[in-house]
């Protein structure tokens, strides 16, 4: 079985340093990985970098599946209403032959935002906001999904339905890497562990 | 061949031998500089004879035309120097990139005003959109635009690399400008008087300019190896080479 | 020893304006320089006097 | 390019024009920025017809340049501001063709109103009416020049704090050919000078842009999201 994402000694500078101490990673279909480590650590960086945002200063990375990344910010416009934004983000991202999309309306009712299609994603919550992001998993469906914090101001309802998304995921032979702190997903799975130590910094 | 250098670029590319290799070199160059600027500036003013129909006023052509092309071959320079940033990432090609264009903005500036100076017995204003001093002055903007978009990112790299880019669209958009300058004045006839200059340009007064030239050149290394070696250690205050450089750690390493 | 120029003034001013430049473009440099040193110098004393 | 690949560029595009067509002010500040640029001539020079029509070219192309520029600062800013433009290098789509996609939509939001009612604009100022026509050509071929520099500019400018004063530096060396060429165009014609050279110069100016400006602005927008 290959793995979707393979990087080895793979980091990234800023300022003339390394942002996280080198990563090495084989991501297996079906597996999930979770990001550990301090704050300032460059989880966020070394996600974005994966995603191929960042291009990596250092290492080799090598990707053999769509990506979905989901980062700090949710990443969807404010001026545009949560059934627009989940149609632009259908049509926008690669149609996957073996995965196969729900509609924007299917996929708002699953998130829990079926009341709010028309409203304008600037006039809601934060949770609502990261929902309706998280929502783009369901109608632009990648191989991979990178999390930067997903379950960040998301209640216990929530939560459980990112649980649910990750597991379906799983089991769809679909892989992912999650960075979290204090809410850690709660799968009945083995956990991968990855832990980012911040890179060297200067005396 | 061309494997030396490119290890001896890479080696400049170290902080602690570009510093060292830099500091050595300036005395040099400007004592140099300074040689022969006085030998320029000797034949410039007291041995070459007035022209016989501008005067005395054409002896600011051996300031105006060594900034001139000082102005064009810095851009250059940084040129080189911003490919070899973007591709090779060499550090100190970045700041010797950033730290060359406030040198250019200054021989573009002297040329400038020597130009207009100049100018002014010729045509009676300071100022005449003449197509070099037009170009010139776009230049010059081109300059400014460079410093400030470096100048404007707290991360100097990233503000380095993406200065870069701006001067490699600046070296595509210079020559456009200066046909297109060239083609605007020869549209509008009437507006300007063109070349100004000696009406020939005989032997005897070259010497001087070729002295100015290669003095202006001098002049060039050296500021850019102070400003460059000033950045690098403004950047790396804290790093151990600096304290092995400075010679301040010497004692208790 | 001043030779007399016809344009006198457009010569000398010119001169004068370009020497003006340049002086400043030599001294900037150098008083950086000194500024960094400095700088780095009571920085490493501050330091090394935390760590006796 | 069959249609799957095309279609991120058409979503962009929508995307785009729907949200311009919120803000309504997008697109009619360009305008209102012409229209008082050109009422202000009379004012400042005199209304005589002859010295309005010998700068009514130049001046018209200028307003239209200046105007073309208020809207470049927020360009790729909100994106970069809300997360999705850093999206752009996550879908397959080359970033070259999204950032040709967005600065096409900020043609057609900004530039394409001044161009239509550039007619009412020469009448201010007494331009010929045999002229207006090769105007708007110039006009038609340069202010996409306009909207591709202007967006190098704003990507080089999108993480410094103040964009719009360097903005304007930056672009001013980049757009003197487009405008002495356009100008040129008109007024060799109000001389009866022939006016292919100037137009065929135009053109290519707009290839050289088309060709290696998106380029740069896609790296300068990678290098700016680090």
């Amino acid at each position: 079985m290959k793995p979707y994402l393979t990087a080895n000694q793979v980091s990234f500078h800023r300022h003339s340093e390394a942002v996280f101490q080198p990563i090495d990673l084989e991501l297996y279909p079906a597996t999930i990985c979770v990001v550990t480590g301090a704050n300032g650590s460059g989880k966020t960086t070394l996600l974005r970098t994966l995603a191929g945002v960042l291009r990596a200063s250092e290492g080799e990375l090598t990707r053999d599946a769509s990506i979905a990344f989901i980062g700090h910010r949710a990443g969807v416009k404010d001026d545009l209403s949560c059934i627009e934004n989940l149609v632009f983000m259908q049509r926008f991202y690669p149609k996957q032959a073996n995965r196969h999309p729900l509609t924007p309306h299917q996929a708002l009712k699953q998130a829990g935002l079926g009341p709010y299609i028309r409203r304008l994603a600037g006039h809601l919550s934060a949770g609502q906001r990261r929902r309706l992001a998280l929502a783009k998993l369901l109608v632009a469906p990648a191989d991979v999904w990178l999390l930067d914090e997903p379950y960040t101001s998301l209640d216990t309802h929530a939560c459980q339905w990112v649980d649910e998304l990750l597991d379906g995921h799983l089991s769809d032979q679909g892989a992912a890497i999650v960075t979290a702190h204090q809410r850690q997903p709660s799968l009945a799975r083995t956990l991968h562990r990855l832990e980012v130590v911040a890179g060297a910094r200067a005396a | 061949m061309w494997t030396q250098i490119k290890l001896a670029f890479h080696k400049l590319g170290s902080p602690l031998i570009f510093y060292r290799f830099a500091q050595t070199l300036i005395p040099w160059l400007w004592g140099l500089t300074l040689i022969t600027l006085a030998a320029g500036l000797y034949q410039a003013l007291f041995v070459v004879p007035p022209d016989y129909q501008q005067g005395d006023s054409y002896r600011i052509l051996y300031i105006h035309v060594p900034a001139a092309w000082q102005a064009m071959a810095t851009y250059i320079v940084m040129t080189i120097l911003a490919t070899i940033t973007l591709i090779w990432r060499i550090r100190t090609a970045e700041i010797m990139a950033m730290t060359a264009a406030p040198i250019g903005a200054a021989f573009t500036l002297i040329c400038l005003v020597t130009g207009a100076i100049w100018g002014r017995p010729m045509w009676g204003t300071y100022w005449a959109w003449d197509a070099r001093l037009t170009s010139m002055l776009v230049l010059l903007f081109v300059y400014l635009g460079i410093m400030g978009l470096y100048a404007a990112f707290d991360d100097r790299r990233q503000g380095a690399r993406i200065a870069s880019i701006l001067i490699l669209v600046g070296v595509v958009n210079i020559p456009i400008i200066h046909f297109s300058v060239e083609w605007w004045t020869t549209l509008h006839q009437g507006s300007t008087i063109n070349l100004f200059g000696p009406s020939t340009m005989d032997a005897s007064m070259l010497p001087p300019l070729i002295w100015m030239t290669v003095a202006v050149k001098l002049m060039f290394g050296a500021l850019l190896l102070q400003r460059a070696r000033n950045e690098l250690l403004d950047q790396d205050q804290r790093k151990k080479w600096v304290l092995e450089a400075l010679r301040m750690g010497g004692h208790d390493s | 020893m001043i030779p007399d120029f016809n344009y006198a003034e457009y010569v000398w001013s010119s001169y004068a304006i370009a020497a003006a430049v340049i002086v400043w473009q030599a001294i900037q440099p150098v008083q950086r320089y000194r500024k960094i040193v400095g700088q780095i110098k009571e920085d490493y004393l501050m330091r090394s006097e935390d760590q006796i | 390019m069959n249609r799957s690949k095309a279609q991120p560029l058409i979503a962009l595009l929508l995307s785009d024009l729907k949200r311009a067509r919120r803000h309504g002010g997008q697109s009619l500040l360009p305008l209102v920025f012409l229209f008082s640029v050109v009422a202000m001539i009379p004012l400042g020079i005199g209304p005589g017809p002859n010295l309005l029509q010998a700068i009514a070219p130049g001046m018209i192309w200028v307003a239209a340049l200046l105007s073309g520029l208020l809207a470049l600062d927020g360009l790729f800013k909100s994106d970069f501001d809300d997360g999705t433009l850093e999206q752009w290098w996550v879908g397959d789509q080359p970033v070259i063709r999204l950032v040709l996609v967005r600065l096409g939509s900020h043609w057609l939001i900004t530039a394409l109103p001044v161009i239509v009612l550039t007619p009412v604009a020469a009448q201010m100022l007494y331009l010929p009416n045999a002229a207006l026509g090769l105007l708007m050509l110039t006009l038609l071929i340069g202010t996409p020049i306009l909207s591709l520099v202007g967006g190098l500019a704003s990507a080089l400018t999108l993480g410094t704090r103040q964009g719009g004063a360097l903005l304007g530096l930056l672009i001013f060396p980049l757009i003197v050919p487009v405008l002495i060429f356009s100008t040129g165009a008109v007024s060799a014609f109000l001389d009866g000078l022939p006016v292919r050279p100037y137009l065929l110069l135009l053109v290519a100016l707009l290839v050289l842009a088309l060709s290696l400006v998106p380029l740069a602005t896609a790296a300068a927008l990678r290098l700016n999201i680090e």
